[in-house]
């Protein structure tokens, strides 16, 4: 083991062997906390996390991402619901078009949206299109807006 | 005191080509390795070499290790050792296609072979038409052959202590270098590392000057070391001054720039090198073309407000070849100067860039000094190679190209003395604590406190001093102005204070260190220019402007004990082909 | 010009503090290196790395408001006031923007950093043609400043088992050089749900990279080929 | 080992890739068409390419979960214990939905 010197304790570094990296040789450098602490300890307000489009668009699809999951079973059981009775159907149906009910809608749309238009970028980034620097930042842009517009576009529908 | 304490076979001291080449000639071999350097290896200046690598492999045209021999000999003014020059190209295309084969990505011709390029100063046929003689990867060719040899001594294990600043030599009274005496930045703890071997690679030292185009860690470390260890310098007069500095600045564009078709002109446009240098013009030797700039700006014809530089225009050579061969030109420019090369000129002067003198070895790499018997005797365990070290293959100027050879060859050529060296010396010599106490007192003594000057301060003032009174054209009433200065800052350095007296990562205290073996070797530069009364190469006294070779064919040894100055013979015989005589010297 | 510097010795102080400097006068075309290097014949307790000031060796990367860069090539002009200057963010600081570079370092050596080529040595170079040369461009250009990989913040989530864009941009230097021979042994090195795989395109790496180089293109590629392998 | 990494990330493009098509030709397929009765909706369902699609809809979005929120644990959980737990739960509750969403699918005629 190397001992690692830093924030003025010592911490076990990785060993000089690297080529397995899952098998728990390659051990921990500074635990997550510790790691922070040397940021949040200045007595001032730290410095602003740097964002970009990219990593706007990048958390937006994981939060939305995130949403879509937990909200599943919620539209399962609506699913079921509405399937198994002629009352049960109704009751769906009124709580979707009610205000409330358009607003959860609209959240789930725009989650949806979201997630989507941000996965299309991945899905394209991984055959190599649209890359290099520039096109990144613009496509990011556009994915970031594209949600707010299928949002906007369902309230034209409704009105 | 409680020293910690390591042992190995070979001590590596400094990580650039020159050291790493060693470094993995060494572990690939059987010997316990550690290197040494005050930076990460990737940092050292061996990153900053541009251009290329030269050898004769006749890629482009027609070439071989003779013309190649002869170009370095001329280059140098005739003051190389010829032995040694010879062992330098003969040995350049093995060590190129050592370097390809441990990965350094050269760029390629169409068939598949290394790219050569033309440089300064070389030729076919003993001075015939411009040959091509330049292996390059890109303009990053320092870059990626550094990188290369640290990517191989990973494989090859080698020990490094990263950010260990060297002390100094630990030397027994019968001579024998038994190790160094190093600082460990970050906890500021000293550590002894004892050696049966010791090879100093540190490098240059062109920070003695203030328009410079080394890096800030070129500090002259193993000079001092050398010289507070009782081994002298040879041929420090002469220090070459690349033409193309930015101007103010002094960072460098790569002659790689002028072989791919750059040329200078002067406050009128004209393209003056045609003056100067008839056959080769733009692509004459760096010492021929520096001193043309020089002349051209002295004589009023510079340009911008000033008229303090001039420019070199690389806009007819089309953005296709900028970005391909000199991408790193073109980003120094946009960053630096926010200039476009593909469509302005860049506006430069020469900058302090390359020291031919050194540390004297033989071109096995061993450190070989005056000491009882002859001029020439070997210090038993003491190796040199790279920058620091003067074999001497650059005599009074080196050709362009030639540094990244030299730092390879004989950092190879010194691994391979070593590891013979340890088959017939197997056991550690018993330390030597008074040479240990004279290191650790050295340290120790920036731990007083109380007012006094600053580092910074006397730093600047020897840059300055040295840019004034030592630069492209010298004489003597300028030269002993510039001692006087600089014996004046030695004796005020010893009354110098620090402020900060912790022990993590204190840098100031290293840049202390450092400028203690930065006036060492300001010193060694000046008295020796003092001494020879002649022009030769990168040395122009302009009280005594014509080479002699009757009376200064001979290297200089400047010892620190008195500042004195004593000479020995040039090796005029090759190893195996016809001396080259002295001729006149013209591009 | 005001700055802002994250002081920290942890041989002397408890806490660490920012500390304000001034700038009295910034002359055009000087760089965040040059006010630093004035800061510290101020104070020469400040302590930070640098050495070729030109953007080559790539030691003295620095956070300047949020943004990781090399001092060197950064022009103040540039720059929002206050100036917040604090050390790579997500490795250890051993003092004031000096952090510990091992972890970094030893991620570097864990993709094995180096040509492999188990074909019998020619006497003369191994051939490439010009475009499988050029396939190295944009790979070994990296100076190892680690000012991409300590901005990534999936490297941020998972620094001891992501490798991080860096060290990854490396590894596809050598899958991609066409004399290398361990193209197997090194996808299999990156196998596993983590060193390869916490990319998330996030491209802060491609943003901050004073070299203009391009890890997420690489981590891309990497992917791709240990699709065809593995298919 | 070897598909620790890739098989994840394959199945999370192939699966995004069929969500995002069949989610979206259900959302064209309704979009400006009045809200249907029971019997029409029960019926829509029943046809066999909807049940289908939606059977392979569920499977895909299970995958697609599993991937998703495991790379989530992955960058949000630091304590393998913990993390561990967290995936065991995970893989409970998406079988329980799997499962519950076959069985809603096999009454409405799959």
């Amino acid at each position: 083991m190397v001992a690692v010197r830093g924030h003025g304790k010592v911490y076990n570094g990785p060993c000089s062997e690297y080529q397995n990296l899952f098998m728990g040789r390659y051990t921990s450098v500074m635990p997550a906390r510790e790691r922070n602490k040397a940021h949040l300890l200045i007595g001032h307000r730290p410095p602003r996390p740097w964002l970009s489009a990219a990593s706007l668009l990048s958390s937006t699809q994981r939060w939305a991402g995130l949403f879509l999951a937990l909200s599943t079973p919620y539209f399962l059981y609506s699913f079921d619901l509405s399937l198994r009775s002629e009352a049960g159907f109704t009751q769906v149906l009124q709580w979707v078009q009610s205000l409330w009910g358009r607003l959860w809608t609209l959240a789930c749309v725009w989650a949806f949206a979201a997630h989507l238009a941000a996965g299309l970028r991945l899905l394209l980034g991984d055959l190599g299109l649209g890359l290099d620097r520039e096109m990144a930042r613009r496509s990011a842009w556009a994915a970031n807006l594209f949600p707010w517009f299928v949002v906007l576009a369902l309230l034209i529908g409704w009105r | 005191m409680n020293l910690p304490r390591r042992r190995f076979d070979a001590l590596i001291i400094g990580a650039g080509g020159g050291g790493l080449r060693a470094a993995l000639q060494l572990a690939r071999g059987e010997a316990h390795v550690a290197v040494v350097s005050k930076v990460f290896p990737t940092r050292s200046h061996t990153v900053a070499a541009h251009g290329g690598i030269n050898a004769a492999l006749a890629h482009v045209v027609p070439d071989n290790w003779h013309w190649h021999m002869y170009d370095t000999v001329k280059g140098s003014d005739y003051l190389g050792d010829q032995d040694a020059i010879e062992y330098l190209c003969r040995a350049a295309p093995r060590v190129v296609y050592e370097l390809e084969h441990m990965g350094v990505p050269f760029s390629r011709l169409p068939d598949g072979r290394i790219y050569q390029r033309p440089f300064g100063a070389q030729s076919q046929d003993f001075g015939g038409a411009q040959a091509f003689r330049t292996c390059a990867a890109a303009d990053r060719t320092g870059h990626a052959i550094l990188q290369t040899l640290y990517q191989q001594n990973i494989r090859a294990r080698t020990h490094f202590f990263d950010e260990h600043f060297a002390l100094d030599l630990i030397r027994d009274t019968d001579g024998h270098v038994l190790g160094a005496l190093v600082l460990d930045m970050a906890s500021g703890e000293p550590l002894l590392i004892e050696s049966k071997t010791t090879l100093l690679a540190t490098g240059g030292a062109a920070q003695i000057y203030k328009t410079s185009s080394n890096a800030s860690i070129n500090t002259g470390d193993g000079l001092g070391m050398a010289l507070r260890a009782g081994i002298p310098l040879q041929d420090m007069e002469f220090f070459q001054f690349h033409p193309t500095g930015i101007v103010g600045k002094g960072i460098l564009i790569t002659e790689g720039a002028r072989g791919e078709g750059g040329f200078l002109v002067n406050g009128r446009g004209e393209r003056f090198m045609d003056r100067y240098a008839p056959n080769s013009k733009d692509l004459a030797g760096r010492d021929v073309v520096s001193r043309a700039v020089m002349t051209e700006i002295r004589e009023g014809r510079g340009c911008g407000e000033h008229e303090n530089h001039v420019e070199l225009r690389l806009d007819h050579l089309g953005t296709e070849v900028v970005n391909s061969l000199l991408p790193v030109i073109r980003d120094i420019c946009q960053t630096f100067l926010g200039i476009d090369v593909s469509r302005e000129a860049i506006p430069v002067a020469p900058t302090a860039h390359y020291m031919m003198g050194g540390i004297p070895t033989d071109r096995q790499g061993r450190v070989v000094a005056p000491e009882r018997h002859g001029a020439e005797e070997a210090v038993p365990g003491l190796y040199a190679a790279g920058e620091c070290a003067c074999v001497s293959v650059h005599g009074a100027n080196r050709l362009g190209g030639n540094s990244l050879l030299d730092i390879l060859v004989f950092g190879r050529a010194a691994a391979n003395h070593i590891a013979e060296y340890l088959g017939e010396h197997r056991y550690h010599r018993p330390l030597h604590q008074g040479s240990v106490d004279f290191a650790l007192e050295r340290l120790a003594r920036w731990d007083r406190t109380g007012s006094g000057e600053t580092v910074p301060g006397l730093r600047e003032e020897l840059k300055s001093t040295m840019d004034w009174h030592c630069g492209v054209f010298r004489d003597e009433t300028v030269l002993k102005a510039g001692l006087d200065k600089l014996l004046d800052i030695e004796r005020r350095l010893d009354d110098a204070r620090l402020r900060d007296h912790s022990r993590r990562f204190n840098t100031a205290r290293i840049e202390a260190l450092e400028l203690e073996n930065l006036v060492e070797t300001a010193l060694a530069t000046v008295v020796s220019a003092l001494g020879r009364t002649e022009s030769r190469g990168a040395h122009y006294r302009e009280d005594f402007p014509q080479r002699d070779d009757a009376q200064w064919l001979r290297h200089s040894l400047y010892h620190r004990d008195g500042r004195q100055l004593e000479y020995k013979p040039v090796r005029m015989k090759p190893l195996s082909v016809d001396s080259i005589p002295p001729s006149i010297r013209e591009y | 010009m005001r700055f802002s510097i994250y002081r920290y010795n942890p041989e002397t102080d408890a806490e660490p503090r920012m500390q304000r400097f001034e700038l009295e006068s910034v002359s055009r075309g000087m760089m965040l290196l040059d006010a630093l290097l004035r800061f510290k014949e101020q104070d020469e307790s400040l302590v930070f790395r640098h050495a070729c000031g030109e953007g080559h060796c790539g030691a003295d990367g620095v956070n300047v408001n949020g943004v990781n860069v090399l001092a060197c090539t950064t022009r103040l002009s540039i720059l929002r006031e206050p100036v917040q200057v604090t050390p790579l963010p997500g490795l250890p600081v051993i003092r004031d923007l000096v952090v510990d570079m091992e972890a970094f370092f030893s991620q570097y050596r864990a993709v094995r950093p180096y040509l492999i080529a188990d074909d019998p040595e020619p006497e003369v170079e191994r051939r490439q043609s010009p475009e499988q040369r050029a396939g190295l461009d944009g790979s070994f250009e990296c100076i190892l400043c680690a000012c991409c990989t300590t901005q990534c913040p999936s490297w941020q989530n998972n620094p001891e088992r992501y490798l991080g864009p860096a060290a990854l941009l490396q590894a596809w230097r050598f899958l991609n050089d066409s004399r290398d021979t361990a193209t197997e042994e090194r996808l299999n090195d990156l196998a596993g749900p983590y060193a390869l795989f916490r990319c998330r395109t996030v491209m802060n790496c491609v943003n901050v990279c004073p070299k203009d180089l391009n890890p997420t293109e690489a981590i891309g590629r990497i992917r791709r080929l240990m699709l065809k392998s593995s298919l | 080992m070897m598909g620790s990494g890739i098989t994840p990330w394959l199945l999370q493009r192939l699966s995004s890739v069929y969500l995002g098509l069949y989610g979206s030709c259900i959302a064209i397929c309704w979009m400006g068409r009045p809200a249907p009765d029971h019997a029409a909706w029960t019926a829509w369902v029943g046809q066999p390419w909807v049940s289908l699609g939606m059977g392979l809809f569920v499977l895909a979005l299970l995958l697609h979960l599993w991937v998703g929120l495991r790379s989530l644990l992955m960058d949000w959980v630091t304590r393998t214990a913990v993390r561990a737990a967290l995936n065991g739960l995970l893989l409970i509750g998406l079988t329980g939905v799997g499962l519950w969403a076959l069985r809603t699918l096999w009454r409405a005629g799959l």
